[in-house]
């Protein structure tokens, strides 16, 4: 087994399709989330809409640590990879993410010498092999990607290197999800879990939801199968009058999650008494940083930082949308002022930006994808 | 809202850049509002406007093809090529691709104060044999070296002339519906290959660059279907998805796309996969797309499929009349996606 | 940036306990597999691989539960399509 | 002695350095080994072994010319041009001198990340103007980006292809006795405002770059002296001594020049004497020299003085039989010196 | 008056030549020796010889310090300008001085970073400019450039810089050419004296050479009129049976020479005990090194040096040519195997190396380059 | 290497006393003239530029001498050339 191809069938989708239309009661709607932004580009890059019958309708959540990120933080990221001497290394997802004052790409274009990886070990790397540079490590991600930079700080400290720090944005899930159960112009019917977060915390940490607001939350992988198989557990519950949290990706995520990744996240960081998400403003204890012994390696500490905040541009509807209010299409300036080229708010940076997935891979009514689908390859005619 | 997104997309490019990024080189819609607003808009004229491989021009009697490229790949020395067969076959190939055979090559280097000799040699070396295969000659050239940290070893700019012998209407803007998308064999191989050489992310795979001279697969295909191909475009930066983007641009036709249907080896999957990639974005350097008649493509798919650089030839779309300016895929999975013009990605230099 | 692959472990490198080599599709990576040092990860394994990490052994037992399940579901659609294929045939 | 160097300066080149340096850029010595070394070695054809301005090539009934330059010049902004009207001029004048009439250009852009987009727009515009005043259109581009610190901002590639309309056989192996040399005005004035912009040296003076186009005032003399033109030349990197040296050499003819004759502005003798430089091997890029029948002399000067760009034209030399392969000097001062192939001088990068 | 063309004129250079001519004793040659590369150099650019009478032979001397320039030296600036942070910078006539591994354009080209200058005071520039540099300035020349390289030190040290060094490798006159009349294969009638040395020392130095060792010598400017007046002054000596120091030069040359310009070298450089002369060995006290008083700009302290002293090559001629013993043609590899591509020697570099000014400039029999000359323009021809 | 040429002085330059501008054909270049302090230099002197420093200032009255110098030796050469350019005519 691939553990990919397998989940990616055809056959089993329609069959599953089949089995999600006749779950939905008639003459009822369900709203579900998928919380993580990996699920929205699994979604959109699939197609997997064309799987749901109208009843289901689902809406992307704040699950995008690209899409999260506060402009002034890009801004601050930005003045440290300027100071001369710096290396700014970074995941190519944040390379165009706008700050108030350009992007990675913009800085990197006037002379910041800024460079894209693939792990934060690779950081290490570039961090040893040029001992008179100071590199830092732009850390974004949810807990999914915070054990992989804790990790990296513990084999810095290991090795004594003195020229390597982190610019740590790690953010929870949880605390984001509680915002958007918490923000009153919401109408949800349950939630599509993010099954690699839940690879570090498990499942438990979901259970509140359940328990304290009413709505049950399916933990699911990333291929398209997991995603429609949940939606099916959801329904699921709803038509048996259950509440619960389940895991639909149990072959990755144990119930209790990654010790050895929760014990390092506690040693290298700590909780921040409170931290700016994009769209949805403050929320308290939603976010890491560097715990006191590793101050060495705090970029936020080794660096003087403008730390200004930056209001989001007025046109900019990113916060409904991450909070499921707006679909991507009914933000004002979708596709018009607004698109990957030319982003104004971060959601449509990231494939996993809800805005981006819709105008790359969306940007029709279901009905005309499928009527444009309909015409038959050219080999079957030609050979008919 | 749709048609709102489409009016905006169509509109007089604007760059709103104040400074060239790498994204303007990476082939997608940076690069073409570069091309549009700046090279287009001061340049003006009615053979450089359809912007195909290259431009068909008049000499006396005959009619000749004309094209340039740089090349500026990373590294130079890559598995499947080097820097000098890529500056050759791919000159050769916008020629092929303008139903031109190929006759004439320049060569311009910028080399690096520094750079080896003897890997200038083995550069020379494989454009000569590059030359030789594609049945060309390099007739004329220039060199300019630059001081130490003002280029990267050495850059190459090839230009072609070719002879267009039999009359066909190649173009972009002729896909019609019903018309069969061709591509020539398994994609990506090149792109993929240069970013596994490039040693930055740790990866290793059996991948080589599928590098090669498309003139003689393309005379054959011509010569078996002499008025039945409407265009044909070498898939090089931006891949597959950009070429049939600007054919779905050009003709105001969709292109609809089968997932299953399109020739990727497991190796480029696992690349893509690891580093989050789409291989229809993914460069090639020796295969090629080509929209075929309807009625022909089964024709048109043996024909290349006789040759050794079409036996992976696959019909991998159709073209159909709405939504036009859009390329759609069929997903395995029984959806449909849009699939846009690359959003200049920063990704390493591979041609 | 949550990207996740599953990839199969087909070495563990000599000269550092948390280095292993992961395949995916015939192209391979070192990883880091300090994350599941609780899991006596041997070749043969799969793994999945998240900006260089190995975070999860992946259960094969638990991707087949998932598959039977489905499987299960399936059951009506698949007699279903048994009998439209029959009719067409007849 | 002389035999014996003669010998020795005739053998086939040998490159004895493992890197490229800057001489090998320069346009003198080391410049021609390593294209006589490295590629005439690798492509060695018939249209590439006389190494002109371009290769001539049969297209139907018409011949073509067809040229390429790669333009690297810092800085790229210079009293009276930049790179982008050096770029067009540069091609232009070589397809004149092939005795062609200049039609296609082709572009090919290196950029480097960081570029500003407005001084893009600058380059742009100038080579629209260059390809407007010299009658060509640019029919066909690339573009290439690259890390910051891998080029210089900008270089340029630009081919051309050039009608030949009335058959004229020009080349630097028609020079026989008797002959006249002409420059076709003051010598050196590109090469010195490069020198002067970069402001590595703190010197200033008034002088401009002489970039323009050259196919119209050869057009007039080739129409003027039809059959009595043998060889025209532009005289760029390396200079008039570096071209006359290629006419000694291939036509096995000497050239004898007069000094005083050599039109040279007086603020380019004063910068060659500040930097110890000989005007004879400063670049021009909108001078040539021609070599024409010695009784034809006369004509040609008053045909070159009618036009703008011939002003300042001089008769500075004779073709004489012996030596043979040499330049001479005929100096103020009454004495008579050689004037050898410039070896590579580390000049600053000039086109 | 500009100083230049009124020295450059051929009539007057033929009336001269003629006197010249009467001026030789029937039956007798005469030998000169001009001291100085620059005189050389005219000479062959201005094809002064053909203004000679076959009886007077002019010998090219040791005056070029690009040729005297042993190869252990130019190893040793390698050495400097390799080292990590260091910018080399030089005059342009060193790029292509060969050591005994390769030159400097050989060292640029596979990495170091050495930048021609036009004057030390743009050297001590590019060290304001990059203070996280060590810039350091390689310093030739006889007593004409000592006094620049003092003015720039004395500059640096007023200014407090602190990355800015000098390679020392002045040397003087007046010792190379006490070697020269004291080699014992050697028979010259007189000297040419080299003029812009003697702007800074004066005339009066020169007197031993007339008072011990019989030789007339007159300090000569660089016109070409210039030198042909002083083999003319040295012909009238020889016939008026004087032997005495003249001054053809006194409009640049005051006999007393600049005060200024030796003190400047007295404060900042001393007298080494002996140095390398290409060719000619070592000759004691024939060079300055950085005093005491200035070691923090010496970069002969600043840097550890190999200070390997390296061996001509075996097939090098090149001390019998700067003793005038051969003429340039007469060395063995003269033109084949050394040729200012691929110099063996050092005086086949710079333009006022005897090898190269003859290579570049002469490589032709009088007789061959008159007839050649003789041709008529094509102009006067064909208006005829 | 001993290149020297000679400039007109153009202008002293007020930011420091060693420095100021000559003139070389129309060519301008800053120079350093602190080794001619003694000379009181003046715009309208000559000096000779060495490697970006004044070496000595030029004296018109002895180039003046040598030009005379060559006229006395030149006369016996001028007269033979009237006396042949009058026989040609003839
Ligand atoms: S279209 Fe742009 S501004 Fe609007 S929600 Fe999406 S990303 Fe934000
Ligand atoms: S030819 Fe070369 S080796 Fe011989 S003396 Fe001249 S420079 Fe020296
Ligand atoms: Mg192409
Ligand atoms: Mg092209
Ligand atoms: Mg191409
Ligand atoms: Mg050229
Ligand atoms: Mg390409
Ligand atoms: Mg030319
Ligand atoms: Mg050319
Ligand atoms: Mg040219
Ligand atoms: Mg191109
Ligand atoms: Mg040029």
């Amino acid at each position: 087994m691939r553990f990919v191809d397998e989940f990616r069938d055809a056959d089993r989708a329609r069959a599953l399709a089949a089995r999600i239309a006749e779950s939905c009661r008639p003459g009822r709607t369900y709203t579900f989330m998928e919380v993580c932004g990996g699920h929205t580009h699994t979604i959109y890059k699939h197609g997997l809409e064309d799987h749901l019958p109208p009843e289901v309708n689902l809406v992307h959540g704040p699950g995008c640590p690209v899409c999260v990120i506060p402009m002034g933080r890009v801004d601050d990221a930005i003045h440290i990879a300027r100071q001369p001497g710096v290396i700014m290394t970074s995941f190519g997802d944040m390379m165009r993410v706008p700050g108030g004052t350009g992007s990675f790409l913009d800085a990197k274009a006037a002379g910041a010498d800024i460079r894209m990886v693939y792990s934060p070990l690779d950081a290490l790397k570039i961090a040893r092999a040029n001992p008179d540079r100071k590199v830092v490590f732009m850390a974004i991600g949810f807990e999914t990607t915070a054990p992989s930079t804790a990790m990296t700080v513990l084999r810095a400290a290991e090795e004594g290197l003195s020229n390597f720090s982190v610019f740590c944005n790690h953010v929870m899930i949880i605390p984001a999800v509680k915002a958007i159960l918490d923000s009153p112009d919401l109408r949800l019917d349950g939630f599509i879990g993010p099954g690699h977060v839940s690879a570090v915390i498990g499942c438990q940490p979901y259970e509140f939801i359940a328990r304290d607001y009413g709505k049950p939350l399916v933990v699911a992988g990333f291929e398209p199968l997991d995603i429609l198989t949940s939606v099916h557990m959801l329904l699921t519950q709803l038509a048996e009058g259950r509440c619960e949290v389940e895991n639909q990706y149990a072959r990755v995520v144990p119930w209790h999650g990654n010790r050895i990744a929760l014990s390092a996240i506690g040693r290298v960081m700590r909780l921040r008494p409170h931290f700016e998400f994009r769209g949805l403003g403050f929320i308290a204890h939603s976010a890491l940083a560097m715990a006191d012994e590793y101050a060495a390696f705090d970029a936020e500490r080794v660096f003087d930082l403008p730390g200004v905040r930056v209001a989001d541009p007025k046109s900019c509807q990113c916060g409904e949308v991450l909070k499921g209010v707006l679909k991507p299409w009914e933000c004002k300036v979708f596709g018009t002022a607004c698109t990957p080229e030319t982003p104004i708010g971060t959601c449509m940076v990231s494939s996993e930006g809800a805005c981006a997935a819709y105008y790359n891979f969306g940007r029709f009514s279901r009905d005309q994808m499928r009527a444009a689908a309909r015409e038959p390859l050219a080999e079957e005619a030609s050979r008919a | 809202m749709l048609d709102r997104i489409e009016r905006i997309r169509r509109r007089k490019p604007v760059i709103r850049e104040e400074r060239i990024t790498l994204a303007h080189g990476a082939g997608g819609k940076a690069t073409h509002t570069l091309i549009e607003a700046v090279f287009l808009e001061a340049f003006r004229n009615p053979l450089l406007a359809p912007l195909d491989d290259g431009a068909l021009l008049r000499a006396g009697d005959q009619q000749l093809a004309f094209t340039t490229d740089s090349y500026v790949v990373s590294p130079l020395f890559f598995p499947g090529g080097d820097i000098g067969d890529l500056a050759v076959n791919g000159t050769v190939n916008d020629l092929a691709m303008c139903g031109a055979r190929p006759v004439h090559l320049s060569a311009g280097f910028i080399l690096e104060e520094g750079f080896a000799v003897a890997d200038l040699r083995r550069i020379t070396d494989s454009m000569a044999a590059a030359a030789e295969a594609a049945e060309v000659a390099i007739v004329t050239g220039d060199t300019k070296v630059v001081q130490r940290g003002k280029a990267d070893g050495c850059y190459i700019t090839t230009s072609g002339v070719g002879l267009v012998e039999q009359p066909v209407t190649l173009s972009a803007a002729r896909a019609r519906p019903g018309d069969a998308v061709i591509v020539s064999g398994p994609i990506g191989e090149h792109g993929a290959a240069i970013m596994l050489a490039r040693d930055d992310f740790g990866i290793e795979a059996p991948i080589r660059s599928d590098t090669a001279p498309l003139h003689g697969i393309v005379r054959e295909l011509l010569a078996a279907l002499p008025s039945h191909v409407r265009a044909l475009r070498d898939a090089t930066r931006g891949g597959v998805a950009t070429v049939l983007n600007e054919v779905a641009r050009s003709s105001e036709v969709a292109v609809v796309l089968q997932e299953e249907q399109i020739p990727v080896r497991p190796e480029v999957t696992g690349v893509c996969e690891l580093l989050g990639l789409d291989p229809l974005y993914v460069a090639c350097e020796g295969r090629f797309v080509t929209v075929v008649d309807g009625e022909h493509a089964g024709q048109a798919l043996d024909t290349l499929r006789s040759h050794p650089l079409g036996e992976g030839a696959a019909i991998v779309g159709t073209v159909a009349a709405a939504p036009a300016g859009l390329v759609l895929l069929r997903t395995a999975f029984g959806g449909t996606r849009v699939v846009d013009v690359l959003v200049g990605d920063p990704l390493p230099r591979i041609c | 940036m949550c990207l996740g692959i599953p990839g199969e472990l087909v070495e563990r490198l000599p000269e550092h306990e948390d280095l292993a080599v992961v395949d995916v599709s015939g192209v391979r990576r070192r990883i880091n597999i300090g994350l599941l040092a609780d899991e006596r990860l041997a070749p043969g394994d799969w793994v999945l691989v998240h900006v260089g990490f190995a975070l999860s052994k992946i259960s094969e037992k638990e991707a087949q539960a998932v598959l039977d399940y489905l499987r299960g579901l399936g059951q009506p659609y698949a007699d279903e399509l048994d009998a439209l294929r029959a009719s067409d045939i007849a």
